[in-house]
C-alpha cells in the first residue's frame, strides 16, 4: 500500500537569515482560486462574507487576518486559509500551486527593490495592499504584511529560483552595509 | 605638486598606489588623476589613432585622455577614467593603448604618417587586392584600434540592479541641485538626489567662492547634513543618471565599490531604474577646450580642471602655469593659483578688453599659436596686442567657455537651443516630459544664479505635484556676470585638435566640408568627431563651430548631432546584473526534480523547465542504449514519466463548451463528461498554434492541456479571446499547471501498476481509452486520464503537487518491481515518433491543419479562431508540403532531422527541393531509423521513394514515403479494453 | 574622381587640397524619368543600379534628411545569406554576391568583412531547425557548416560553456557572412549614382504623390512639385505614411529596434555571434567597439529610440552567454524604425497605380539587402518585370496566403518576426 | 516606459505584452470575405501620432487594455479595459 508524503515548495531551502533580512516559507493549507462568473461578483462577495467573514477583495487588495482573500488578477482572487463555499464562480484548488516566502526585516523593501519594478514605498504600498507584478523574471505577487514584512509568491516550480534571487539580493544589501563599517 | 595647506583633503591619510608599476603616494580623497598630478606624472595615455602622448585634460567623467586599466585576470577593468577613480591602498593602474611603454609607443609612427591618414582615408584605399581586406588590412587595423583590453576571463565580480521610486529626482548636487533638493524636501516630496561624485557640492568643492559667508564646500556639507536628516530624502553619491526614458523612468549607474579594494561580497556597480514623477536636471556645465595648434600636449588642461585640482585636492598641475581663455571665468584659475603661491606666467585672453583680476600678466588680444614639449608641455608661443613671444610653462589652463550639460534633455530626440549670450546650447523646454532644468545646466552660471534657480525651479515642481513649497532662505553668493567672446580656433602651424581621443582636428572637419560631408551627421560619421568615449562632451560644440565656419553657416543652422543614452558608459555587467550563469531566466523544477537527479538522469532544458533526458542504468555507456531500453520497457511492460510541464488550464462556466469550440478548430460541444478529446488550436491567420487534450470533468468544467512550450502563449490567447473577442461567453479559466503533479504510466502493465497504488482499482470497461475522472491514492484526491502519447495502453495520473515527489518515487519503485521503470525525454520522443504524434518540431508555425492531415478537423459548422483564414484556397489548396513518414529503404540507412528531400536522382539544389525532415529517431521497436517530415503533396505519395540529403552531416539516404503512423495504425494498444 | 592608395599619397603630400565633393548638391529639376523617394541604403543602391545596369540616369533621389540617415546609418552592420525559405534564399544569396564585389564596383572601401556568422543553438530541436536552414543554404549554393559544441568552443573561447543557463549545443556557421561599414555603403552608392548623373536631393521631404487616372505623375515636396514618369517608394520605417499618400494601407507596422555599442577594446571577438535563446547578437567593430542588439522593443513607434526593458534584456543575454565582456561599457544606444511586415519578409512590387513602385517590409534585416534590393528594384522599375531572385516578394501574398515567407513561424502579428 | 493599467495603476512596461493596433478588436464576420480578413490580419494605418493599441498586463492582472499612445513621443494619454465588466 502506498503512502503519500507531502513536501512544501521551498523544502529545506528555507528559512534563511541574511544581514537584517529573514526569509521564511509561508505555508497556507488551503488556497482556492475564485473567479466570479459574469455579473456574479457581488453575489460571490456576499456569499464569501457569510461563509468566512470576508468579501471579494477590491483590485490590489488583500483582506482578512485569519482567512484571507487576496486579489490576484482581473476578476480573480485567492481565498486563503479557509475552505471556500459553493459560489457562482469558478473555484479551483490552488493550495499546491504557489511558493510563498515572507521577507522580513529592516532591509526587506530594499531587497525587494532589487527584484521588482513595483513601487514599494510605504506611502504607496500599504499594509493590505497586494500586487501582481514581476519578481526578477518571474510573474508573481507581492503583499505587504507589515511595516518591514512582505509576502512574495511565485509559481511553485520556481521556488528554488525565488529563494536564490531573494538570497542574492539580500547578500548584496548585506555586502553594501558591512563594507560601510 | 602638492600645495601646502590647500585642498579639501589636506589632512587625508596617505594612500599607496601604483601606476605602470611605479609606486606612488596620494591622499585619501584623491582621484587617481589628482594623485598622479600631485606626483608630477603628466603623461598618462595615448590617443586612439595617432598614439599621441596625452595627459589629464579634465577633472570629471568626461575625460577623453586619462583612461587606464585596473585589475588583472577576471578583475581587469579597462578604460577607467583616472579623473573619477578614487584611490585606495593597493590600487594598481596601468596605461593602455601603448606598446612597449607609454613613453616609447611604437604605434606613434602613425603620427608621422598622419598626412596620409586624413579623415576617412580608409574609405579610399585598402581595396586591392580584393582578398587582402580580411587577411591583411583589417587584422592590422583591429589590433591597432581599441583602447584598453578585456581579459577574456569569465566575470567574477558581483553587479546588481535595483529600482527606486520618488516624487522628485534631482540630478546633480551642486549649488542648484542642493537648493532644489532642500526646497523639494521641505515641501514634503519624496526626493532622490543623485550625484556622480563621491562628495556632494559640485563646483562648490572646486571653487573658492563663499556661500552665506562660509567656504562653499563647507556650506554644501551643511546642506547635505540637513538633507541626510530628512526621512523623505535619499542621497545617492557616486551615482550618475545615465538616461532619460519614457514616463519618468531614468537609468542611473552607481559605482558601489570602485573606490575600495574589490570584494566579491560587495556589488561593484549597481544599475538603477529610477521612476520619478518629476525631475530637475542640475548637472552643471562642462568647459570646452580651444582649438589652437598642438593644443593636446600633456600639461594642457581645462582651466576649471586646474582649479579643481588646486582647490579640492591641493594639487598644482604645474610649476609655472599659463591660462588661455576667451572669458572672465578662466581668470579665476589665475587668481586661485596666485593666492596659493603658484606662479602664473600669464593669462592669454583673446579679448581686447580682457580684465585684470589679480597679480598676474595679462596678454590682451592674446592667442596661443604654438606649443612645445614632446611628453609634457614646455613652452607656448603667444601672439598678442604687443607682439609675439615664447613663454616657458608646464601647464596651460584653457577655457573656450562652458557648455551646459544638456545631454539628458536630448535623450528623447530633443534638440538644444543656441544661446548667443553664453555661446553655447541650452536645453529646450519640454524636451523630456516632467524634467525641469536648473543652474548651470540651464545656462545660469553664477553661484547666486544657480542657488536661486534651484529654489525657483523646485518650487514650481512641487507646486505642480500639489504640494506646498516652504520658505527657503536664499543664501548670499557671488553673482558676477559671465563674459565671453567667440573663439573657436586659432590659426597657426600645426594640428588644432578637437576630439582628443579620436584624433580629430580642425583640418579633418574642413576636409569633410570640402568633400561635401556638410551635414553635421555626415561630418561626424566621416571624421569620427564626437564618437569617442566622451561622446563629444569636450569637443562637439567647437567642432560644430568649425563646421559652421567651413560651410558658411551659423552654428544654429548647422545643427547638432544627437546625444543618446547613456550619459556615461555603463558596463554590460551592471546593466546585465544577475543574469550571469543561470540568472538569465527562471528555472522551473518538477516535483520529481530531486528524485530524477538522484537517479543520475542528465537534465535538458524544455523552455524554462528542466526535464530528464534519460535514466542511465549501470553498464549503459551511451544515451542510445538507455533510450532503447526505456522504449522497450514502455512497449513491453510499463514506464513512468513526469509530464507535469504540460500546461493545464481549468476552464469553467455556463459557456465553457462554447468557448472551447471557439478556440479549438474541432468540436467540443459534444464531448461527454469524464471523457477526453484531442484539440487543435489555430492562430487567427489559419496556421496551427498548439495542440493538446481537453478533459471534461463536470457539466461545466474542463481541463485543457497545452504543450510545454506554448503554455504561456495559450493562456494569453484565451485571455484575449475571452476579454476582447467573446466577452459574451460566460467562462472563466485559471492555470492549474502548478497545482498538479502529473505522471504518465504507459505500457501493457500500466493498469496493473495503477491498481497497485489506487485506493479503488480500475478496469477496462469503466476506464476506456480517453476516459477521465477522480481517483484516490492513499486517501489523497487525484485525477486519472486514460490518454497516450506513446501509443500504448497508458494513463496520466495527477495528484496535488505537494505529493508529487512522493508519488513519483513510489510509481518508479512499483514499475521497477514489475520489470518496467522510469523513462526520459529521449524515449518519450521515440515513442511518439513511432506513433506519428506531432510536437512543435512539426507544428513549427508554418503548417496548417491540412498539412498535418487534420484538415477535416476544422469544423465548418461553427466559427473559430483561424477558421476563415485557414479556408483561403491558396492556404488549403495549391502545392503544399504535407506531413509524411519516412523510412530508409536499407534498414541500416541513416536519417537526420533537418535534411531536405529530393526526387531520387535529382540534384540537391533549391529548385529541386521537395521537403524536409522534422523529427528522427532510431526505433528499437522496428529496428531502423524513422522520420517525420514534410513533402510536397506528401499525402498522395505514400509508397514513393525519395532521396534524403543532409549536406551538413554528409548523409544521403533513399527513403520510402509512408503514413506518419509507423506502429499500430489502428491504435489497438491504446484502446485495449481487456482486463488481462 | 577615382580613389586609390596613390591618390591618397599625393593628397597627403599636398595638404588634401585636391579632394572633390563626393556628390553634388543639385537643385531639383522639374521632371525626372524616375523619382526615388528615400535616400537610404536601398534608395541609393536603386539609383545606382538604375544608372549602371539600365542606363537610366534622369533620376532623382529625394531624401527628407541627410543621405544615409535612416536605418543604413543606424544598424548593426550584419551581412548574411542564411535564410530558410525559398524566395528569401535566392534573394539574399544574390545580395551577398553583390556585397562580395561591392568595393571594386563602387571604388569605395565599404569594409565588407567576411568574418563569419555563428548562430548558436541550445537544444536538439533548435539544432534540427538550424540543420534544416543550413541545408537550405547549401541547396541555394551558399555556405554553411554545422558546428558541434567543441567546434564552437574552438572559435568562441569567450563564451561561458560551464554555467550558462541555456547550454551551447553547437552552432550554424556561415563563413561568408560578416559585417560592413554601414555609412560607407550609403556613401559609396551615393557617390556612384551621383557620378552617373543621378540627382541626390537632400532636405527634400515628399508631402504628396500625384496620381491621375490611376497613373503616377510626380510628387509634391517641401521644395516644390516634381514631375516623374515613375515613382519608387523605398522609405523603410516610413513606408506606411508614404504609401498612404497613394491611398495604400500596407501589411506593415513600424517598430523600434535598439542597438548598442561599447567603448573600444582590443580585439576579443572575431565573428558575428547570435544567441539562440535570447535574441542577442554581437560583433566587434574594427574600431574595437562591441556592437550588439536584440529584439524589438515590441511597441509601434516612430521615435527611433527605445526603453530600458529591452536594453536590459539584451545585456542580460550578454552576461549569461559571455560574462567575459561584463566590463565592456555601453557607450551609446540608439534606435531605428523597422518596417515590420506581416510575415517578416520584404515586399518589392508594383502597386495598383501605374508607374508607382513599392519596396518595404525589410523588418530589422534591411542592411544586408542593400545591394540586392537596389538591384532587383531597379530591374523592376526599369523593365516592369520582377527580377527573378526577388520575384516572390509580392504584396498580394498576404491576401491570398500563397507564398508567405514566415521564417520565424510566428504568424501574421508584425512584431513577432 | 510606464503604462496606466486601469486596475493596477501605473506600471513598468516590462509587465506588459504588446499585440498591435486596436483594430484587432474589430474581428470580421466569418463570411466577411477575403479582403476584410486580409485587412484585419495584415494591414495597418501606421499613424505617426496618437494611436490606440492593445497591451496585455501579462505579468500583472491579466487584463487586455487599450492604450492611447503617441507613436512619435511615446506619450500615453489613457488606457481602458478591453472588457470593462470585470475587475
Amino acid at each position: 500500500m502506498v503512502k503519500l508524503i507531502a513536501n512544501t515548495p521551498c523544502g529545506d531551502l528555507l528559512p534563511r537569515a541574511i544581514g537584517t533580512v529573514s526569509l521564511d516559507e509561508v505555508i497556507v493549507d488551503q488556497i482556492t482560486f475564485v473567479a466570479p462568473f459574469n455579473g456574479q461578483q457581488k453575489a460571490v462577495s456576499d456569499a464569501l462574507k457569510a461563509a468566512i467573514g470576508i468579501g471579494f477583495p477590491a483590485p490590489n487588495r488583500c483582506i482578512g487576518t485569519g482567512p484571507r482573500a487576496m486579489w490576484c488578477g482581473m476578476g480573480q482572487a485567492l481565498v486563503m486559509g479557509a475552505s471556500c463555499p459553493d459560489l457562482a464562480a469558478q473555484c479551483v484548488d490552488q493550495s499546491d500551486a504557489w511558493a510563498i516566502v515572507k521577507v522580513h526585516g529592516v532591509d526587506a523593501a530594499a531587497v525587494l527593490a532589487r527584484l521588482t519594478p513595483l513601487d514599494l514605498r510605504a506611502s504607496e504600498f500599504k499594509r493590505g495592499h497586494t500586487a501582481r507584478t514581476l519578481i526578477g523574471h518571474m510573474t508573481g505577487g507581492i503583499t505587504r504584511s507589515g511595516a518591514q514584512s512582505f509576502e512574495v509568491m511565485v509559481m511553485r516550480s520556481m521556488a528554488a529560483t525565488l529563494v536564490h534571487e531573494l538570497t542574492q539580493a539580500a547578500e548584496n544589501m548585506h555586502g553594501r552595509e558591512t563594507s560601510l563599517r | 605638486m602638492r600645495v601646502a595647506g590647500k585642498g579639501l583633503n589636506a589632512h587625508g591619510a596617505p594612500v599607496t598606489f601604483t601606476f605602470d608599476g611605479t609606486t606612488f603616494e596620494g591622499r585619501e580623497g584623491d582621484t587617481l588623476a589628482a594623485a598622479l598630478l600631485a606626483n608630477d606624472v603628466r603623461l598618462v595615455g595615448r590617443s586612439f589613432k595617432y598614439h599621441r602622448p596625452r595627459g589629464i585634460l579634465t577633472a570629471g567623467s568626461e575625460e577623453p585622455n586619462a583612461l587606464v586599466t585596473m585589475g588583472t585576470d577576471a578583475a581587469q577593468d579597462p578604460n577607467i577614467r583616472a579623473t573619477t577613480q578614487e584611490i585606495y591602498d593597493g590600487l594598481a593602474a596601468r596605461s593602455q593603448n601603448a606598446w612597449p611603454s607609454l613613453n616609447r609607443d611604437v604605434m606613434a609612427v602613425n603620427d608621422l604618417l598622419s598626412p596620409f591618414l586624413s579623415a576617412g582615408f580608409y574609405y579610399k584605399t585598402f581595396m586591392w587586392p580584393k582578398s587582402f581586406w580580411e587577411k591583411v588590412y583589417e587584422p592590422i587595423i583591429r589590433r591597432a584600434a581599441g583602447l584598453g583590453a578585456l581579459s577574456g576571463a569569465t566575470n567574477e565580480d558581483t553587479y546588481e540592479k535595483a529600482f527606486a521610486h520618488c516624487d522628485v529626482l534631482i540630478i546633480g548636487a551642486g549649488p542648484a541641485g542642493l537648493m532644489a533638493a532642500l526646497t523639494a524636501a521641505r515641501s514634503g516630496a519624496d526626493v532622490i538626489l543623485a550625484d556622480e561624485d563621491s562628495q556632494m557640492g559640485g563646483r562648490l568643492l572646486a571653487e573658492t567662492y563663499d556661500v552665506d559667508g562660509q567656504a562653499g564646500a563647507d556650506w554644501a556639507a551643511g546642506i547635505v547634513e540637513d538633507l541626510r536628516g530628512m526621512a523623505n530624502v535619499r542621497l545617492m553619491t557616486r551615482t550618475t543618471v545615465t538616461g532619460a526614458y519614457d514616463q519618468g523612468t531614468y537609468g542611473a549607474l552607481e559605482l558601489v565599490n570602485h573606490h575600495r579594494t574589490p570584494n566579491a561580497a560587495v556589488p561593484r556597480e549597481c544599475f538603477w531604474r529610477i521612476v520619478a514623477k518629476r525631475s530637475i536636471l542640475c548637472a552643471g556645465a562642462l568647459e570646452r577646450p580651444i582649438a589652437f595648434p598642438n593644443n593636446d600636449r600633456p600639461g594642457i588642461m581645462t582651466a576649471g580642471a586646474v582649479r579643481t585640482y588646486l582647490n579640492r585636492w591641493g594639487v598644482a598641475p604645474g610649476k609655472s602655469v599659463t591660462v588661455f581663455a576667451n572669458n572672465d571665468d578662466a581668470h579665476r584659475t589665475a587668481v586661485d593659483l596666485v593666492d596659493a603661491g603658484v606662479t602664473v606666467a600669464g593669462v592669454i585672453d583673446s579679448r581686447a578688453d580682457a580684465p585684470q583680476f589679480g597679480d598676474y600678466p595679462v596678454f590682451k588680444s592674446g592667442l596661443v599659436i604654438a606649443t612645445k614639449g614632446r611628453l609634457c608641455l614646455e613652452s607656448i608661443t603667444v601672439q598678442h596686442s604687443g607682439g609675439t613671444r615664447d613663454i616657458r610653462t608646464d601647464c596651460l589652463a584653457m577655457s573656450g567657455g562652458w557648455n551646459p550639460t544638456v545631454h539628458l534633455t536630448c535623450h528623447m530626440n530633443g534638440r538644444p537651443t543656441w544661446d548667443d549670450y553664453i555661446l553655447s546650447f541650452v536645453p529646450t523646454d519640454g524636451s523630456i516630459p516632467g524634467m525641469s532644468v536648473a543652474g548651470a545646466a540651464s545656462g545660469v552660471f553664477s553661484t547666486h544664479g544657480c542657488l536661486e534657480s534651484g529654489i525657483k525651479i523646485a518650487r514650481e515642481v512641487v507646486l505642480e505635484l500639489g504640494l506646498t513649497a516652504g520658505d527657503i532662505d536664499m543664501p548670499s553668493a557671488d553673482d558676477s556676470a559671465y563674459r565671453i567672446e567667440p573663439l573657436w580656433q586659432v590659426e597657426g602651424k600645426g594640428r588644432k585638435w578637437l576630439d582628443f581621443q579620436n584624433d580629430v582636428h580642425v583640418k579633418d572637419i574642413n576636409l569633410a566640408a570640402q568633400e561635401n560631408f556638410r551635414s553635421v551627421e555626415h561630418m561626424k560619421r566621416y571624421t569620427t568627431q564626437g564618437m569617442a568615449t566622451d561622446q563629444g562632451k569636450n569637443s562637439n560644440v567647437s567642432a560644430l563651430a568649425v563646421l559652421a565656419d567651413a560651410t558658411g553657416r551659423g552654428i544654429p543652422e548647422t545643427g547638432t548631432t544627437t546625444f543618446r543614452p547613456p550619459y556615461v558608459p555603463v558596463s554590460i555587467g551592471a546593466m546585465g546584473a544577475g543574469a550571469q550563469g543561470h540568472g538569465f531566466a527562471p528555472e522551473r523544477h518538477m516535483t520529481s526534480h530531486h528524485a530524477t537527479l538522484d537517479r543520475g538522469a542528465p537534465m535538458i532544458e524544455a523552455g524554462l523547465w528542466y526535464r530528464p533526458s534519460y535514466f542511465p542504468k549501470t553498464g549503459e555507456t551511451t544515451w542510445l542504449e538507455s533510450c532503447n531500453r526505456e522504449v522497450n520497457m514502455v512497449r513491453n511492460t510499463v514506464g513512468i514519466c513526469d509530464v507535469s510541464t504540460l500546461g493545464k488550464i481549468d476552464i469553467q462556466g455556463p459557456d465553457a463548451a462554447a468557448f472551447l469550440d471557439f478556440v479549438y478548430c474541432n468540436t467540443f460541444l459534444t464531448l461527454k463528461e469524464n471523457r477526453v478529446r484531442y484539440g487543435l488550436m489555430l492562430r487567427e491567420d489559419g496556421y496551427v498554434m498548439d495542440d493538446g487534450t481537453t478533459a471534461r470533468l463536470g457539466p461545466n468544467q474542463y481541463v485543457m492541456t497545452t504543450t510545454t512550450a506554448a503554455a504561456g502563449q495559450v493562456m494569453k490567447h484565451l485571455d484575449w479571446v475571452s476579454q476582447a473577442l467573446r466577452p459574451d461567453l460566460d467562462v472563466r479559466f485559471g492555470s492549474v499547471t502548478e497545482q498538479w503533479a502529473q505522471f504518465a504510466v504507459a505500457g501493457p502493465k500500466s493498469r496493473d501498476l495503477l491498481n497497485s497504488i489506487l485506493d479503488q482499482g480500475i478496469d477496462g470497461e469503466s476506464w476506456p481509452f480517453m476516459a477521465c475522472g477522480d481517483v484516490q491514492i492513499s486517501g489523497v484526491a487525484g485525477r486519472l486520464f486514460r490518454i497516450s502519447f506513446s501509443g500504448e495502453h497508458a494513463y496520466e495520473i495527477a495528484v496535488p503537487s505537494r505529493y508529487g515527489a512522493s508519488l513519483f518515487r513510489q510509481l518508479c519503485a512499483q514499475a521497477e518491481a514489475m520489470g518496467g521503470g522510469v523513462y526520459g525525454m529521449e524515449a518519450l520522443n521515440v515513442l511518439r515518433i513511432e506513433k506519428g504524434f506531432i510536437t512543435h518540431s512539426e507544428i513549427h508555425g508554418r503548417v496548417n491543419a491540412a498539412d498535418i492531415g487534420f484538415g477535416r478537423m476544422v469544423s465548418q459548422k461553427k466559427d473559430c479562431i483561424g477558421n476563415t483564414a485557414s479556408q483561403r484556397p491558396d492556404v488549403v489548396g495549391g502545392e503544399r508540403e504535407q506531413l509524411v513518414g519516412l523510412k530508409p529503404i536499407d534498414p541500416k540507412g541513416k536519417l537526420t532531422a533537418g535534411a531536405h528531400l529530393f526526387v531520387d536522382g535529382a540534384d540537391a539544389v533549391r529548385v529541386n527541393d521537395q521537403g524536409y525532415v522534422t523529427s528522427v529517431c532510431y526505433s528499437p521497436t522496428l529496428g531502423h531509423d524513422l522520420a517525420l517530415g514534410f513533402l510536397l503533396d506528401g499525402h498522395n505519395r505514400h509508397g514513393e521513394t525519395v532521396q534524403l540529403v543532409d549536406h551538413l552531416r554528409g548523409v544521403e539516404t533513399v527513403c520510402e514515403v509512408c503514413h506518419p503512423v509507423f506502429l499500430d495504425p489502428d491504435n489497438t494498444r491504446a484502446k485495449e479494453t481487456s482486463n488481462g | 574622381m577615382g580613389y586609390s592608395a596613390l591618390k591618397i599619397f599625393k593628397e597627403g603630400l599636398f595638404g588634401q587640397k585636391g579632394w572633390k565633393p563626393v556628390w553634388r548638391n543639385p537643385e531639383p529639376k522639374p521632371e525626372y524619368d524616375v523619382i526615388i523617394i528615400g535616400g537610404g541604403g536601398h534608395g541609393l543602391s536603386t539609383a545606382y543600379y538604375l544608372a549602371k545596369a539600365h542606363g537610366i540616369t534622369n533620376v532623382a533621389v529625394l531624401e527628407k534628411g541627410y543621405l544615409g540617415g535612416g536605418n543604413v546609418g543606424r544598424n548593426t552592420t550584419i551581412v548574411r545569406a542564411n535564410y530558410l525559405l525559398p524566395g528569401n534564399s535566392e534573394f539574399y544569396s544574390h545580395s551577398l554576391k553583390l556585397w562580395e564585389g561591392m568595393e571594386q564596383d563602387l571604388n569605395y572601401n565599404t569594409m565588407m568583412s567576411q568574418r563569419g556568422i555563428i548562430n548558436l543553438f541550445h537544444s536538439d530541436g533548435q539544432r534540427d531547425a538550424f540543420a534544416r536552414r543550413g541545408n537550405a543554404m547549401i541547396n541555394q549554393g551558399d555556405d554553411a557548416i554545422l558546428l558541434d559544441r567543441d567546434g564552437v568552443k574552438d572559435m568562441l573561447p569567450m563564451i561561458d560553456y560551464d554555467n550558462v543557463r541555456f547550454p551551447i549545443y553547437g552552432g550554424l556557421y556561415h563563413p561568408r557572412g560578416g559585417t560592413a561599414r554601414h555609412d560607407a555603403v550609403a556613401w559609396g552608392y551615393a557617390r556612384g549614382a551621383d557620378q552617373r548623373g543621378v540627382d541626390l536631393i537632400q532636405n527634400c521631404e515628399v508631402t504628396g504623390i500625384d496620381i491621375e487616372g490611376g497613373v503616377v505623375r510626380g510628387v509634391q515636396t517641401s521644395r516644390g512639385a516634381i514631375r516623374a514618369k515613375k515613382v519608387a517608394i523605398v522609405v523603410a520605417g516610413r513606408s506606411g505614411q508614404v504609401a498612404a499618400m497613394a491611398g495604400m494601407r500596407l501589411p506593415i507596422e513600424s517598430h523600434v529596434l535598439q542597438a548598442f555599442v561599447t567603448e573600444g577594446v582590443k580585439p576579443i571577438l572575431d565573428n558575428v555571434v547570435s544567441f539562440g535563446m535570447g535574441h542577442f547578437y554581437i560583433s566587434q567593430s574594427d574600431k574595437g567597439g562591441l556592437v550588439f542588439g536584440g529584439d524589438l522593443d515590441f511597441y509601434a513607434s516612430y521615435a527611433a529610440r527605445g526603453n530600458l526593458p529591452m536594453a536590459e534584456h539584451v545585456t542580460d543575454a550578454a552576461m549569461t552567454l559571455m560574462p567575459s565582456i561584463g566590463k565592456a561599457r555601453v557607450l551609446r544606444s540608439w534606435g531605428g524604425i523597422m518596417d515590420m511586415s506581416s510575415d517578416g519578409s520584404p515586399i518589392i512590387d508594383k502597386t495598383q497605380t501605374d508607374g508607382l513602385y513599392l519596396n518595404c517590409g525589410w523588418c530589422y534585416g534591411g542592411f544586408k539587402a542593400v545591394p540586392g534590393s537596389g538591384f532587383s528594384y531597379a530591374h523592376l522599375i526599369a523593365k516592369d518585370v520582377h527580377h527573378e531572385p526577388a520575384s516572390k516578394f509580392r504584396l498580394d501574398r498576404f491576401r491570398t496566403g500563397r507564398g508567405l515567407m514566415d521564417e520565424e513561424g510566428t504568424g501574421s502579428q508584425h512584431n513577432l518576426h | 516606459m510606464r503604462l496606466p493599467c486601469p486596475l493596477c495603476g501605473e506600471r513598468d512596461r516590462r509587465e506588459f505584452y504588446y499585440q498591435g493596433h486596436a483594430t484587432m478588436l474589430d474581428r470580421p464576420a466569418r463570411d466577411a470575405g477575403i479582403d476584410a480578413w486580409d485587412d484585419y490580419l495584415h494591414n495597418r494605418d501606421n499613424i505617426a501620432g496618437e494611436v490606440e493599441d492593445l497591451w496585455h498586463h501579462e505579468a500583472g492582472c491579466g487584463a487586455w487594455i487599450k492604450v492611447t499612445r503617441n507613436t512619435v513621443t511615446h506619450e500615453v494619454s489613457g488606457a481602458k479595459l478591453v472588457n470593462g465588466a470585470r475587475k
